[in-house]
């Protein structure tokens, strides 16, 4: 069955060209079934391919054929089938589907629905070939696909102005990952020879620590700007301008965790740089806690999911950075269950609200909704991590290797109960809300308030149960299950110092601290879920008054500690007022000589409403108006006047002579 | 005193190309007289039944691996000429299929269009093949005449006779300041021969006379000029914009590898003594080139603008391959300037299909919309950016790849870093284009002109740049094989593959 | 026996006065005939590094130098009478639809 | 004496080409090349480049200058008279270029320039006359570049043609 991993990518990509070229012409509203269908059959194949590989033994590497071949360079196109692959085959595809199917009716009457269902297939695409890849410039390919996929269905409302410029901001940040990974990738090239993940890991253990550190934190950087970590998140939330499916199946479920995945792939060069661990797990823990507490006050209800997403993907990088890394990657696949689950309950509610994401207008939605509410339901405990919801087992492990791992340290597991905690209440919070108490729904859209057909309730149920009983391959022995996954993904991820397997410590002296970490996380969520309780169902006058006690750390909560202004002020500002003295001082000097009006108008062009402060949103979409000002600038010295040219060639010259004559 | 003349000639059939091609100018420019001025296209057919033999000649040539001398150290017939020799005859190919449908359009369909591309071909065909410096000057020559008199073709339209005049002055004041460059190198060493040169630089320790890095500056503001690096770029923009769009194409792509070659040669060859001078210069020109080409290229409404400036952009990357001075650098050279070839002449076709009697279809708001009307194209339009922009799998990626890599390997992190974050900022305004084309409404009815000679022409640009992304190995094979005749001189060992 | 410096010198200087010429007039005609003085700097400077040298292919480099100057003589007028056709004028200043 | 008419030609040439320069009328600038042609001609008499110094006034005093001369008379000038002939830029190109002329001219004053490589020695020049010898050279070493020479002139010819005749049949 491995041997036929190609056909997961290429029924993705078929569908891709049938509907794109010919969508828009021929088969308008029924691109679905091609798209569906597409992705169904890579379900059937990953089933089969997940099966033999978890049961049967089966995996290995399969080349499709050699890529680059020449030179000291060498490197296939090849697909590698092992524990870690066929897990993220079955997330990527399962869940995949699952959305797939929900968008039909999510989608329904779209202009652009042929469009629409080309990306979510092009991403598809992309995604499989970048968890497929058996070496790292494969894996490039589909990073860099899923990137543009994004980005083109971030902005595929373009019409709304805020779509475009989410796409513009998610495109620069992850262009900034995107060229850490690259180096990374050529700093392993120069020092390994090689790029397949065979050599790379066999070799590993002959880089020095600096060169080991130096390429993972290239790669954690490429990690850090797609998976929206400490201090490249700014993203994500913006991303949620995205149709909902999108934000499900891209910004929560997959593509934000290839990151994740990467770093678990890399393993064995993380493992030789443990500064580069220790980086990890201090922003994944920064991410997981900084997220969580701005996720406590916001007010959209895809904003609150974002937020949770950043935190949530914090905890993968956590683990990843105490050497946990099957923990990292369980992790990763629980929350996939219930984050789609979450993002595709939250679209459902939008679209029974006709298109409000305001959770004060919405309030009591339970009755209208049922099914929407009950797998909501069920999502919410489970990232809250109430046994024996998935949630459970996946962060109970994360926050157990925090404390005990070699790499770990009890700070690490503090900030990780503390952001569990956070995670609880606004989970819960956010349930309240929306599903409970009095209805704030206006009289208009209380009109049309609806459950969503069919189509998009029944991937709900799967993903429902799948979020109650996804955890269940990682019971720890603690507690008398066998942690399979863990087992499953030794091969590929185990025996790097991990603290053995989670639970086979039973004997160690701290299985009585195991214990206690479990109950006392448990008791954490609890905690969480009755505080949102009583501050939103039994007192509802509570949280306005809190905010009115603690105006500051409102204000810093609900104004996300100010980053993006914090960016404007401190990085956007600076280099612009560095560059405008530059250009004045320039223009000062050669103003006489080069063409003075065209300096002029240069000069006029920072200084007039093009800087103008309301305009630059946040610190990136600074930086690209930055770079777009710098372009501006640097036109004008094209005057169109050939003399000013040849004076350029002439100054050249000038001052390379100059340089060689002085010295 | 009576002396006979015994004019030496070689074995001509080791410069067959040369040979064929000039016959077939003169016979394609007499043959023209006779053809009525409606049929014009028919000499672009003719003149490409002469290129197919011309690479004919040049591939059975390279097959064969000829490495020859000839006219006493004048002209060099090693795999590094003719690789670059297909390479041009590849391109002039591609420029006669857009042009044929654009000539039309624009009132100029004169078959002399056909015989001047054919004298730049022969001029860059030299160019890439000479091993002296009267030689090189006088091909460059030969091609820069062709340019400047294609690029002022639409005589009607006053842009591009005024790029013309902006092409033809810069490039007269900068072919100047190569001369004198060459003129100083002559007399140094008293030889106009690049391997005579280099040998005399070798037994002579001049690797910091004044003079020698003098005449080296000069010869890299004229090379720098041809390939369009700044601060010798300034005319890119305005005469990419002016000229007649085939022109253009032909001009950002052809000239540019034949100065390449040319420049190889001699920085390689002739003055590799200064080579820690030179190559410390071509690492800010590099810089410069990258950070200039792409930032301005945002900050452009025009398309070709655009394509301008990246392509300015793209000369900065080809130079780290030499900043790096390796194997793999070098090699890199050659395989982005082929890859570039598909790209760069790819996007550019791309306006001759919008180009209309009514407008130029040079604008990026041209492009609005294009999705809708024809998938096809905008798809074709999607991989050239991809490929420009280096994301794969396209063959732009691996020409990235490997002039990275090389200097990764080659200890220049710091020019892989720029490089690389340029090659990100080069994205943003390539999908500006790509957005419009498939996410705005379209404005009003787009109408292409589709002629089956363009669109064949894009398939197969198409086709290749997907190809060598997806399948390089052959090509880098070759481009690394085509550099071995001159990694001795460069005093680069060649490692074994 | 006049030093080699000299013709050196003599061609930098003409070299150098074409150069400023081209950069200072706005005459297209003109800015040619600058671009002729620069090549004859040059020359100057081939002829006399063949004197020295005691070798022609100076000599032959400057008498390629001239006939590529005939050329582009040739092709920079016909631009330029071209070009006043369009515009009706010579001013480069005035000749600026391309730009930034 | 050597010294002396170089000098003399040298000085000429140089005034000569400040003329052209600086002169505002372009058909003074023109013949004011042409003196300039002419007293670099006469150098090239004491570099023993005889039949260079011929070719220099036959085909660029006369030939060259003829036609910028009848491109010139082709051309009504008196409006562009009227206008300024400066470029604004001139002040940094009048500070650059004498400059950078100092320093080239500094650069080659230490140039380490080697001594009669060749064979063609004043001696052996004066027995074989320079033109026979030019000759016997250029149609044989250069023998290759004579030939793209001439492929050069042709496209040139050709391409102005195209470029500088008037639209037939309009």
């Amino acid at each position: 069955m491995s041997q036929y991993v190609w056909l997961i990518p290429l029924f993705p990509i078929l569908a891709v060209l049938i509907n794109g070229l010919f969508g828009r012409k021929y088969i308008r509203d029924k691109a679905h079934y091609l798209a569906v269908g597409s992705v169904g059959l890579s379900l059937l194949v990953a089933i089969g391919i997940f099966i033999e590989v978890a049961f049967l033994g089966g995996g290995g590497d399969y080349i499709l054929y050699p890529w680059i071949f020449s030179g000291q360079l060498s490197v296939n196109v090849g697909f590698l089938v092992d524990p870690l692959s066929a897990i993220m085959l079955m997330v990527v595809c399962g869940v995949g589907f699952l959305i797939h199917v929900y968008s039909v009716g999510y989608m329904h009457g779209d202009g652009g629905y042929y469009r629409f269902f080309t990306y979510l297939n092009l991403f598809m695409f992309s995604m499989l070939i970048l968890v497929l890849g058996d070496n790292y410039l494969v894996m490039f390919v589909g990073w860099e696909g899923v990137g543009l996929c994004s980005y083109l269905l971030i902005g595929f409302w373009f019409e709304k102005r805020s779509a475009a410029d989410a796409g513009k901001k998610a495109f620069i940040v992850n262009r900034i990952g995107d060229a850490g990974f690259l180096l990374g990738i050529f700093l392993i090239f120069a020092h390994l020879g090689g790029l397949d993940y065979h050599t790379v890991f066999a070799n590993a253990h002959n880089l020095s620590t600096g060169v080991a550190t130096a390429i993972t934190l290239c790669l954690f950087l490429g990690a850090m700007g797609k998976s929206a970590q400490l201090p490249l998140y700014v993203w994500l939330p913006d991303a949620m301008e995205g149709p909902t499916p999108v934000s499900a199946l891209i910004h929560a479920a997959t593509m934000v965790t290839a990151g994740v995945y990467m770093v678990a792939r890399s393993n064995a060069l993380f493992m030789m740089a443990p500064v580069s661990m220790a980086t990890v797990a201090l922003v994944g823990a920064a991410t997981a806690i900084f997220a969580a507490s701005i996720g406590l006050v916001q007010n959209d209800i895809k904003r609150v999911l974002a937020y949770s997403t950043v935190s949530q993907l914090g905890y993968m990088f956590l683990a990843c950075g105490v050497g946990a890394f099957a923990a990292g990657i369980f992790h990763l696949m629980t929350h996939a269950f219930f984050k789609a689950l979450l993002f595709l309950g939250s679209g459902s509610v939008i679209h029974g609200m006709s298109g409000e994401q305001d959770m004060r207008k919405m309030g009591g939605l339970r009755r209208h909704m049922p099914i929407t509410f009950l797998t909501f339901a069920v999502a919410t405990i489970a990232i809250a991590g109430i046994p024996p919801f998935a949630g459970f087992f996946s962060k109970d492990e994360i926050l157990w290797q925090a404390f005990s791992s070699p790499h770990g340290h009890i700070g690490l597991w503090l900030i990780g109960a503390v952001a569990a905690g956070m995670t609880a209440f606004y989970m819960s919070r956010l349930v309240f809300m929306t599903f409970f108490g009095e209805s704030r729904v206006d009289e208009h859209a209380a009109h049309h308030l609806h459950e969503s057909p069919r189509n998009m309730t029944v991937p709900l149920s799967i993903l429902a149960v799948l979020s109650v009983v996804g955890g269940w391959v990682g019971i720890p022995q603690a507690l008398g299950g066998s942690n399979r996954i863990h087992a499953f993904l030794a091969p590929v991820l185990g025996g790097h110092g991990e603290a053995a397997a989670h639970g086979a410590v039973v004997h160690h002296p701290s299985a009585v601290a195991e214990y206690g970490l479990m109950l006392l996380s448990v008791a954490i969520a609890l905690g969480g879920i009755g505080l949102a309780y009583q501050m939103y169902l039994r007192r509802p006058e509570l949280p306005a008054r809190l905010a009115q006690r603690f105006p500051g750390v409102y204000a810093a909560l609900s104004n996300k500690y100010w980053v993006d202004e914090v960016y404007l002020y401190f990085i956007v500002n600076p280099i612009k007022r560095l560059t405008r003295s530059l250009w004045k001082f320039d223009a000062n000097l050669v103003d006489g000589a080069v063409n003075g009006a065209g300096w002029l108008t240069l000069w006029n062009s920072f200084t007039s409403g093009r800087f103008d402060l309301s305009a630059v949103d946040g610190a990136v979409n600074g930086v690209g108006t930055l770079i777009t000002a710098g372009g501006k600038a640097f036109r004008r010295l094209h005057t169109g006047l050939v003399q000013n040219y040849a004076l350029a060639m002439f100054l050249g010259i000038f001052v390379l002579v100059s340089i060689y004559w002085l010295s | 005193m009576v002396q006979t003349l015994n004019i030496p000639l070689p074995d001509l059939s080791a410069i067959a190309p040369e040979l064929i091609l000039t016959a077939w100018v003169c016979g394609v420019l007499l043959i023209d007289l006779f053809i009525p001025k409606d049929r014009k296209h028919y000499v672009g057919i003719l003149s490409l039944v002469g290129l197919t033999l011309t690479f004919l000649c040049s591939g059975y040539l390279y097959l064969r691996g000829e490495n020859l001398s000839l006219f006493g150290g004048m002209l060099a017939v090693d795999g590094f000429a003719l690789y670059f020799k297909m390479v041009f005859v590849v391109v002039v190919m591609l420029t006669i299929a857009i042009s044929l449908r654009y000539l039309p359009l624009e009132e100029i369909n004169l078959g002399e269009y056909y015989g001047i591309l054919l004298f730049a071909t022969l001029g860059m065909m030299v160019m890439a093949a000479s091993t002296d410096l009267i030689t090189i000057y006088l091909s460059l020559e030969l091609m820069s005449l062709s340019i400047y008199i294609l690029a002022g073709f639409i005589k009607k339209d006053p842009k591009s006779i005024e790029a013309a005049l902006k092409y033809f002055l810069l490039g007269a004041f900068s072919s100047g300041i190569l001369l004198y460059g060459m003129a100083l190198l002559y007399g140094l060493s008293g030889t106009t021969n690049l391997s005579g040169i280099g040998s005399y630089f070798a037994q002579h320790d001049l690797s910091h006379e004044p003079t020698a890095i003098l005449a080296m500056i000069l010869l890299i503001a004229g090379f720098a000029f041809k390939i369009a690096a700044v601060p010798f770029h300034m005319w890119v923009p305005d005469v990419y914009e002016g000229a007649p769009t085939p022109v253009t194409a032909f001009m950002s792509v052809g000239p540019k590898a034949a100065a390449f070659a040319a420049l190889m040669r001699i920085f390689l060859v002739a003055i590799v003594a200064v080579r820690p001078h030179w190559n410390s210069i071509f690492w800010g020109l590099a810089v410069l080139s990258m950070t200039i080409g792409n930032v301005v290229a945002i900050a452009q409404t025009s398309l070709k603008r655009m394509l301008a400036y990246s392509s300015i952009a793209h000369a900065g990357y080809v130079l780290i391959g030499i900043v790096a001075g390796n194997q793999i650098g070098y090699a890199s050279v050659l395989l982005y300037v082929l890859v570039y070839v598909f790209m760069n002449l790819g996007a550019f076709s791309m306006i001759i299909l919008l180009c209309t009697k009514s407008g130029r279809g040079d604008q990026i708001k041209d492009f609005t919309g294009l999705a809708r009307v024809n998938p096809w194209a905008a798809a074709a339009f999607v991989v050239f950016f991809l490929s420009l922009a280096g994301i794969p799998p396209t063959g732009g990626f691996v020409g990235k790849l490997y002039i990275f890599a090389a200097a990764i390997q080659a200890n220049y992190v710091g020019l892989a870093i720029i490089g690389v974050l340029n090659s990100a900022i080069s994205l943003y305004y390539y999908f500006r284009v790509v957005m419009a084309m498939y996410m705005e409404e379209l404005p009003g009815p787009l109408h292409l002109s589709t002629h089956p000679v363009l669109v064949f022409a894009l398939t197969v640009m198409v086709l290749a740049t997907l190809f060598l992304g997806l399948y390089p190995g052959p090509f880098i094979d070759a481009a690394m094989s085509s550099m071995a005749p001159l990694l001795p001189k460069a005093g680069v060992l060649a490692s074994h593959f | 026996m006049v030093p080699i410096t000299y013709y050196l010198w003599l061609g930098a200087i003409l070299f150098m006065i074409g150069a400023v010429g081209v950069l200072t007039r706005r005459n297209a005609i003109i800015i040619l005939m600058c671009i002729e003085l620069m090549l004859n700097g040059v020359n100057v400077t081939l002829i006399a590094f063949a004197q020295r040298l005691a070798d022609l292919g100076g000599q032959v480099f400057a008498i390629f130098v001239i006939t590529v100057a005939a050329g582009e003589a040739a092709v920079g007028l016909a631009i330029i009478i071209s070009l006043f056709r369009n515009r009706s004028t010579l001013n480069v200043d005035e000749i600026n639809l391309l730009k930034w | 004496m050597d010294l002396g008419f170089f000098l003399l030609f040298a000085g000429l040439a140089v005034f000569s080409a400040l003329m052209v320069v600086t002169q505002k009328d372009v058909v003074h600038s023109a013949l004011f090349l042409v003196s300039t042609l002419f007293w670099v001609a006469s150098l090239y008499v004491l570099l023993q480049a005889e039949f260079l110094a011929a070719v220099q006034v036959l085909v660029y005093a006369g030939a060259i200058m003829v036609l910028i001369l009848f491109t010139v008379l082709l051309i009504q000038m008196e409006e562009v008279q009227k206008t300024n002939p400066w470029h604004r830029q001139w002040p940094l190109a009048l500070l650059l270029g004498p400059f950078l002329l100092l320093e080239i001219v500094l650069i080659v004053r230490r140039g380490l320039f080697p001594f009669q490589l060749g064979e063609f020695t004043s001696d052996k020049l004066a027995a074989v006359g320079n033109t026979e010898a030019f000759g016997q050279i250029l149609f044989t070493r250069y023998f290759f570049p004579f030939e793209v020479a001439s492929v050069l002139l042709l496209a040139a010819m050709i391409g102005a043609i195209v470029l500088a005749k008037k639209e037939l049949g309009k």
